[in-house]
């Protein structure tokens, strides 16, 4: 038998398939589910400060193309809910990562610390979330913003801190300051900002109008911007972007990245 | 996927439920299961859980069968033209194997019976029905609706029609005097009514209840439909469950 | 019968569906072909001032996602290329518009000018090419260059002028730099940069290794574009990127697009 | 797509060719035709257009006889492991309707027929070769790679082997002795002497030729393989063609 482990960000994990951040990963009982569907390692749905409700539906759909466009809207419990779920996490016997957000760099640190706090094995910073504003993308594309937090949150934890990036002219550069900083590690890529509209009722269908696209229309990119990125800085890089079986992961794994995330492949994939 | 649907007619059916027929504009890739269910979109407004109340697999018709509570479900009664189906959702029901099925559905729970019945005529079996309302007006003839039912049982709290009392207390009597009868029992309403649908078919050969939570994605991702504290999703796992496997979250 | 016809750059068309540009076009005969396939108007490959080889095959490839990935290397036989084609357009009674390329500023001005000699109905100045380095991307992204192209061609030249850009972080911006430089409109977008690795021989497929991802996948991605660009300007916008049906093109136009390029789903769709 | 393929063996069959067999690790979108070709990827190096050699659709084996050019072909003998195929390109031909085909190749062009035959076998054909070549080192024994030949020509211009001369002036004699004998003449080979052969099956029910030109995509983007100064692209509309299509064009 193969053996697919991996060591990275000072864990063991018994292979490099981790789930995406937000599906699911906002309860404890969403960890029981993504540990039974053998994810080596959990991360969490994006976390802020306080409890957010998120967008009303719809939120989520299927493209004909292959991919899926959402606009969750950061639902999450706040950081309040990231204790139960590190708990259940170790209860289970696996590393969890907490995704973390905010709407400016007290936010990122004080989510951080209390990952830590509850016993998080690290934290992925979300530098990209498409749909939500304030939150992420326009820091993404920032490259002496992506700096700053990375920064200001690193310095403060023991635990590796991961920085997930978007799809931008400047993820290189943004992916360089983010290991400048302190970053342990980069998540490439998040959805991609983009629009569904029905053309029979002439209306956009998610009541956000916008959202992220993911799933293997992405992937290409994604891939590309693996390559680029570690050929430029020989980092540790978790891809993610439309895996959907082996042969997507391997071929993140041959552009550079050490680990993939799957999102959307996982969707409705009982 | 959005499949396109147009509306075709919305009907009253009772003080309290309306009956919306929609043609979907493609074919859906496979076909519906009883029990199933869609996230309408209502566009612009809503996109709301609906179960399949009939489908036909011919001309690509589906109706729902709901009550107006907010503004979605007054827009689906309202608007007319062009609105969207996500589907089919969750696991459905198989009636195959089964000879006689008991229904029982609290309120808008009978939405899905038309299809039940339906597919269940073309596996070879017979659904005797439990529907229990609040008060008379808000029942209308479900045997207009669906095909090939048994005994059909009508329960009022305010006694104006049928059985006086709640659904359960009639399907504890009549589980009671003829439990034997039925192979499979499915209930639909309240969680309180399926606690004790299952209470009281706890004998039988299989029974099943179909649960409500908030559903948002429909698609496994959001989690917001969760069965806490299972483990479970009802958009994926459910809406139907075994009575053993969420007995205790019951009620 | 519903008549289709718009009346866009001076053109009165039959219907609002073009060819995007690099499918075929860089021969008289390419013309031919075209108008057989029933575009209302004809839009050449990316013309440079000198005859340009192209890259070797592999030069384009079809995804599992359904998308395009390609890097043909603005293969193209220069500005005497243009007159052939723009005669063989008139003869069949179609308006052509001639995509222009080039390494810097004065190269877009003369094979425009080129254009404009020849007949041309307009020229497209494909400002977002992002397969070969010093042609187009590096330009799009930068919306004061947008602005000294667009405004160096526009004018100097009689015939209308389109600025075609891509998809990047300040897509809105040039467009807007593009509209203020005298550009009679916008063709959004080109296709985005990205890579497909062949797991088998762990090598890139293409012989650039990157290439531009274009068909279905981009389709979402392109729609927001069209729809924040002309949300913001209210310009003439052709929409381009994933159109294979009337519901895509329908799409585009409930974006905010007058008309529609179709590229990848012309491919093999004989 | 490209379905990635093992090269599984490679073979010298005469002086100036060789043959491949790959194994597809993917099962290909549609099966195949007679005389369609593919784009065959050589990581790293090249990507260079084949004729399908011979098929197999149960085990996906897929073989290509070829000639060593340049460094894609050197490539395709030398190395080992994975390549990939892009395809199944162009237009081939159905044999279902002919009973006698006659087949004449020049050099390479003798690469389709073990497919060509092996369809017209299951067709209820039997294929008639002339195959010429300049030197009789070159040539290879046809009928161990093709199933079901009737007669088989061989022609040298250096006289050693065969018929002394080229394939054409062959190909003229037979058809003039007994032409009536072929519903269908392909050629395969160079411009000139494909306009030999559509010239001396003038007079028969079908004739069609293969060509070649610069095939780049594949797929009907890059223009390259336009048959100058038809309106025609050889990677779609080709490569096989009427003579009546493309007479005026060869030689
Ligand atoms: C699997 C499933 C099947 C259903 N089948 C039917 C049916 O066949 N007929 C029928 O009449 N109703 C059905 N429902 C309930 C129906 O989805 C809600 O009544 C509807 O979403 C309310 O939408 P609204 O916009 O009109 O109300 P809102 O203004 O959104 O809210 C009004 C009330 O409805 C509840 N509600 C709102 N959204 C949801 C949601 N997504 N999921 C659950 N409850 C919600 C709210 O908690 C509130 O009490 C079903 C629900 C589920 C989960
Ligand atoms: C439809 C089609 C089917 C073919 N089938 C066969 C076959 O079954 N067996 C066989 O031996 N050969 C076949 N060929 C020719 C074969 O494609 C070329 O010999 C091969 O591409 C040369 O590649 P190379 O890298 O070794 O040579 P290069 O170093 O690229 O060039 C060497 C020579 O080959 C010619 N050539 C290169 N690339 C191409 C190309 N893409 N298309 C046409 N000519 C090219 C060049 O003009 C040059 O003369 C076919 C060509 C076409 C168009
Ligand atoms: C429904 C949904 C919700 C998501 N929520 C988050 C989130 O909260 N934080 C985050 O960093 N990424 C979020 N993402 C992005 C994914 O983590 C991932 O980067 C993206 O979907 C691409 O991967 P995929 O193609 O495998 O889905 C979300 C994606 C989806 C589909
Ligand atoms: C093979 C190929 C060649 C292309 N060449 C050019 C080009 O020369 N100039 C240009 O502006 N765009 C070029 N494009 C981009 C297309 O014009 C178009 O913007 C893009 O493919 C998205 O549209 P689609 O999804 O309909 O293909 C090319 C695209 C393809 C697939
Ligand atoms: S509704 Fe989103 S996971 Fe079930
Ligand atoms: S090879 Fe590109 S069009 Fe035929």
């Amino acid at each position: 038998m193969a053996n697919l482990g991996i060591r990275i960000l000072g864990l063991n994990l018994e292979h490099p398939v981790l789930n995406a951040s937000g599906i699911l990963g906002s309860e404890p009982e969403h960890v029981d589910i993504l540990v039974k569907h053998g994810f080596s390692c959990i991360v969490t749905k994006t976390i802020t400060l306080e409890p957010r409700k998120g967008y009303p539906p719809p939120i989520l759909i299927e493209l004909d193309n292959g991919g899926y466009l959402n606009a969750v809207g950061l639902a999450n419990p706040g950081v309040r809910g990231i204790c139960p779920m590190v708990e259940r996490a170790r209860l289970l016997g696996r590393p969890i990562i907490v995704s973390v957000g905010g709407g400016d760099l007290r936010e990122y640190v004080e989510v951080s610390i209390k990952a830590e706090e509850c016993g998080a094995s690290g934290v992925e910073l979300n530098l990209s979330c498409p749909n939500v504003r304030g939150f992420g993308l326009e820091l993404g594309v920032d490259p002496s913003m992506v700096y700053r937090v990375v920064r200001d949150v690193a310095s403060v934890l023991k635990i590796p801190v991961l920085a997930k990036l978007g799809f931008s002219d400047k993820v290189i550069e943004s992916s360089g300051r983010a290991l400048e900083a302190g970053a342990a590690g980069l998540t490439l890529i998040n959805t991609i900002k983009a629009m569904y509209i029905d053309v029979y009722s002439a209306k956009p269908v998610l009541s956000n109008k916008y959202g992220g696209l993911s799933g293997p229309p992405i992937k290409p990119i994604a891939i590309r911007v693996v390559y680029d990125v570690y050929r430029e800085y020989r980092a540790l890089i978790i891809g993610c972007g439309g895996v959907s079986s082996w042969r997507d992961a391997a071929e993140f794994i041959l552009a550079g990245a050490r680990a993939v995330q799957v999102g959307s492949g996982f969707l409705r994939n009982k | 996927m959005l499949i396109p649907a147009l509306k075709i007619s919305v009907e009253k059916l009772s003080s309290s439920y309306y009956r919306a027929l929609f043609k979907l504009l493609e074919p859906p890739r496979i076909e519906p299961k009883p029990l199933q269910f869609i996230n309408i979109w209502i566009p612009g407004l809503d996109e709301a859980p609906m179960s399949i109340s009939d489908y036909n697999a011919e001309d690509y018709t589906l109706s729902i069968i709901f009550k107006v509570v907010g503004d979605g479900t007054r827009g689906l009664r309202d608007r007319n033209g062009f609105f969207g189906v996500k589907g089919f959702l969750g696991n459905g029901i198989d009636t195959s194997g089964y000879d006689r099925v008991l229904f029982v559905a609290g309120g808008s729970g009978i939405a899905p019976l038309p299809f039940l019945s339906r597919k269940c005529v073309e596996s070879g079996c017979i659904v005797d029905v439990v529907w229990g309302v609040r008060r008379g007006d808000m029942l209308f003839n479900i045997g207009k609706h669906a095909v090939g039912l048994g005994e059909v049982y009508y329960t009022t709290e305010d006694c104006t029609i049928g059985y006086c009392g709640n659904a359960s207390s009639l399907v504890r009597e009549i589980v009671e005097r003829s439990g034997f009868k039925w192979s499979l029992v499915i209930g639909v309403g309240p969680s309180q009514m399926l606690r004790e649908v299952c209470y009281a078919s706890r004998g039988l050969q299989d029974s099943y209840v179909s649960l409500e939570t908030m559903v948002k994605c429909g698609l496994g991702a959001c989690g917001s439909c969760l069965l806490k504290p299972l483990p479970k999703l009802l958009c994926l796992d459910g809406p139907v469950f075994k009575c053993s496997e969420v007995y205790h979250i019951l009620g």
